[in-house]
């Protein structure tokens, strides 16, 4: 990696090989997707949650989006996995931009992914409840 | 996959001619040239010298007489040295100029520039294929009109305009016409000794010549005044004073000369380059093309996909390095506003990428692009999300 | 006699330092970095990287924040960015602005242009020595005074001004001000840390460095605001938009390097020469130097006398390369007005010459120059009519 | 000499060894010399004649100029020797110009050889009728 590359290597990373792209079957006891799309750039991310017995059993995501909210998406469901569903809310995704060093004009744009999981946890609480 | 770098972006700057970097190397090196070419003793008469051969290669080039070319920077500077120029030396007989919503930065910055100052600039779209039409400009041009600049070849799109038949409507109506070369110099004939063309910018690096040096070509200082940019020594007809950056200029020459005699082999060259590159991406799904084979330069292929992000579509590109048409990628902040203006939505736009190419581009280099970008978009495909 | 030529107009321009020349040959060919530095791609980015080395290297040989840096062609461009980007970005506040009469062509015509366009310029005269005095310029100070620009060492004579003192004071006053340090950078000690400077123009080929690159330092973009001469791309902030040649940035960086660590033994070794050649000539009938030897940077000895003519002279001195207060070696056909301003008559200026040096120059270089000198002066001695 | 010398061999040549620098004694039938000086420039040329029987014996020059007028000068000199006095008047300083590549902005500099000519004729003329 060069000092003046915009992306990071483990945003590359993320980005080339991600381990947590696509979409989950119906074998968990609550599978649940959210998406959300940014009007302005067009970019839209979809995450999916698979739970059994109150934990996040497994997480997967889908993006058109840039390279800084794939790589952050990637980091979300790796973090996500095994977690209680109360991680979807305790996210924090301030953490996941230092690690990828997204630069401040983008800051914006990887919020998308805190409102995909806000959107995700309302689901899966009501999904409960019912 | 390639991991090695290959570099397809010619349109932005080519890689020095190694027969251009030795002339320059002679120069400094083995001619030890280095002084003043202003300077009347023995170091600045040699400069002088290899200064005053480098604009006759230059000149015939654009097979013009080499007084008629002024030094600069680079065609951002001659761009608004011409406009700039005419815009003020005549502002007192008008302040209405003319260009195209598809001109390269360094033009519209510089009409914007000048409509903050008062001045009143009509922005023609083009029509049909991206082209001007002839009619559309004489429609345009008022009685205060002073100046018409429009680019040879688009740099983002290859779309090359008729700048002899553009030409010839400002000169009936008595009105300077300035065409920015930057794409076309050197890459296609380019005959001004009888073009009705009174300005054109050109700059170096855009042909296997070094960065940071270009040219105003001037048809008739008397007939087309221009106001300077800069002031100081009377270098350039006192119209772009400084040292004169000797190594620079017989790069440029050389450069010159190199394209002079290359031209046939190298649009040859391109042609097929161009054939196999489309013939290779034609039937990815929905991809479409950015200006036609027939009205474009071949070498620059640009083609847009309408549901990938530009971005990172640029990053799953690497390490083929070429340009996007995506807002990451410019300081502007904003998808090309070129290809918006030839009737394309943002996000195809948003998702174009610029192939561009040149003498030293291999079958093997457009193979490797064609792999990576179907495998790009590929990914970024199934990436997405359902719609 | 010596029949070859010995160079010592290094006031005008240096050749190229070998080390620069390695540097910028192992930039393109060993490197082949040849990206446009404002692409985000690998060969974009490469290039980015050896341009960020380069502003760092050129910041600390000033001690400065490399962000505070922008790139121009030279000192001529960077003196017109820095007095006309501020006359007119401050001409709602005031068009007073305030220079010396001995400045170079490039500070002097670009306050002409701005006289011509309404701005008032009141042009100083240098007191004892050369010098201009702190409360000479107080007083010149008004209201609407926008920008002071003196330069920091004369290019025909040498003289130094006091910039730290001239700055206290416009900066007491609130007054911009600019410093055109084409021939001192690289050459004294400038730090501009705490330095009462805001704008600082320098150029690479007084320095070793490659002739068409140069630099404007702004202390502060918010503070002095500068309107740029060129629009464009978003290249320098805005301020100096257009492809970034790479291969000279290389080769300024790699000067200011040199320069930071020679600087104490060129200092030395120019000293040496001064005394030496002043030494060898001093003794001519009527000789006058033009600055005294405590106030004059120590590369450029300048001598008049008064009669004889000035171009012969320079004819006579060849095949030693010097330069001349005389009409026929400028472009401006009058000779030197910094000499008269400096109280010369009209022969002294036209039979002047400025001898320059620099770190290359040898005793020997020295001693037939003072041969020259004697020979070339006697024989147009004998061949004059009687008074 | 290089395309771009402002000055030609010819001129290079006369400039560094001119063979008609200097006076001449009182050894001819008439001597006469002859001094106009330019204002402008300060450009001062003198003229000395020998007269022989009619034929101009030797010719000298002395000058405080530019190299083209120093080069006209030793030319015009030269071309003198051996002739009558009538050549003082029918000197064609175009011809010398010519053969030395004055450029344009300098002819007038050089006409001051036809005035300090003129000068020299009149002044021998006078001598001889007086
Ligand atoms: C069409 C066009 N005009 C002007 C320019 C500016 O050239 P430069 O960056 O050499 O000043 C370019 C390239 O950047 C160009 O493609
Ligand atoms: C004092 C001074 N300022 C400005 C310049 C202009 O520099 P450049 O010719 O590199 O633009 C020079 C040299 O020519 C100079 O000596």
């Amino acid at each position: 990696m060069m000092p003046n590359d915009p992306y990071n290597q483990l945003v590359r990373d993320c980005f080339s090989d991600p381990q947590h792209a696509g979409d989950l079957t119906n074998e968990y006891q609550i599978t649940s997707a959210a998406t959300v799309a940014e009007s302005v750039a067009g970019d839209r991310l979809t995450v999916t949650v698979g739970i059994d017995d109150g934990l996040i059993a497994a997480a997967r995501f889908r993006a058109d989006a840039c390279p800084h909210l794939i790589a952050a998406a990637e980091l979300a469901c790796t973090g996500l996995e095994n977690q209680t569903i109360g991680g979807l809310r305790d996210f924090d995704s301030h953490k996941i931009m230092r690690r990828l060093s997204v630069p401040p004009e983008k800051i914006g744009k990887i919020l998308v992914l805190e409102d995909v999981l806000t959107t995700l946890a309302q689901q899966i609480e009501q999904s409960i409840q019912e | 996959m390639t991991d090695a770098i290959v570099y397809l972006d010619f349109a932005s700057t080519t890689p020095l001619a190694a027969d251009v970097a030795a002339a320059m190397h002679e120069c400094t090196a083995a001619e030890n040239i280095y002084g003043n070419a202003a300077s009347q003793h023995p170091a600045g008469r040699k400069s002088a010298l290899v200064v005053d051969h480098a604009r006759q290669q230059v000149a015939t080039l654009l097979n013009v007489e080499p007084e008629r070319l002024i030094w600069t920077s680079g065609a951002t500077e001659s761009n608004n040295l011409a406009i700039q120029g005419v815009a003020r030396t005549r502002q007192h007989r008008g302040k209405h100029l003319i260009t195209m919503l598809t001109e390269h930065k360094a033009v519209v910055d510089t009409f914007r520039a000048l409509e903050r100052e008062g001045y009143v600039v009509t922005w023609l779209a083009p029509g049909e294929g991206g082209l001007l039409a002839a009619d559309v400009l004489a429609d345009a041009i008022r009685a205060d009109t002073q100046l018409v600049s429009i680019m040879h070849i688009n740099n983002e799109t290859g779309i090359t305009q008729n700048i002899h038949e553009l030409g010839h409507i400002c000169r009936e109506r008595g009105v300077s016409f300035h065409v920015d070369a930057a794409q076309s110099t050197g890459k296609v004939r380019l005959d001004l000794s009888d073009a009705p063309i009174d300005l054109l910018s050109l700059t170096g690096h855009k042909f296997y010549g070094p960065q940071g040096i270009g040219a105003l070509y001037i048809a008739d200082f008397a007939a087309v005044p221009i106001t300077p940019l800069v002031f100081g020594g009377g270098q350039e007809r006192r119209l772009r004073p400084g040292t004169l950056p000797v190594p620079l200029i017989v790069g440029l020459g050389r450069a010159a000369e190199i394209a002079h005699e290359q031209m046939d082999n190298d649009l040859r060259h391109l042609r097929a380059l161009n054939r196999r590159l489309w013939k290779g991406i034609a039937d990815v799904a929905d991809v479409l093309r950015n200006g036609s084979a027939e009205q474009c330069f071949p070498g620059i292929l640009n083609v847009s996909v309408a549901d990938v992000n530009g971005e990172s579509l640029m990053l799953g590109m690497e390490p083929i390095c070429v340009s996007s048409g995506s807002a990451c990628n410019s300081t502007s902040g904003e998808s090309s506003y070129v290809l918006r203006a030839l009737g394309r939505s943002d996000r195809e736009a948003d998702g174009a990428v610029r192939f561009s190419f040149g003498r030293t581009t291999t079958n093997d280099d457009i193979d490797a692009a064609i792999e990576r970008y179907r495998y790009a978009i590929k990914q970024m495909r199934s990436l997405a999300p359902g719609p």
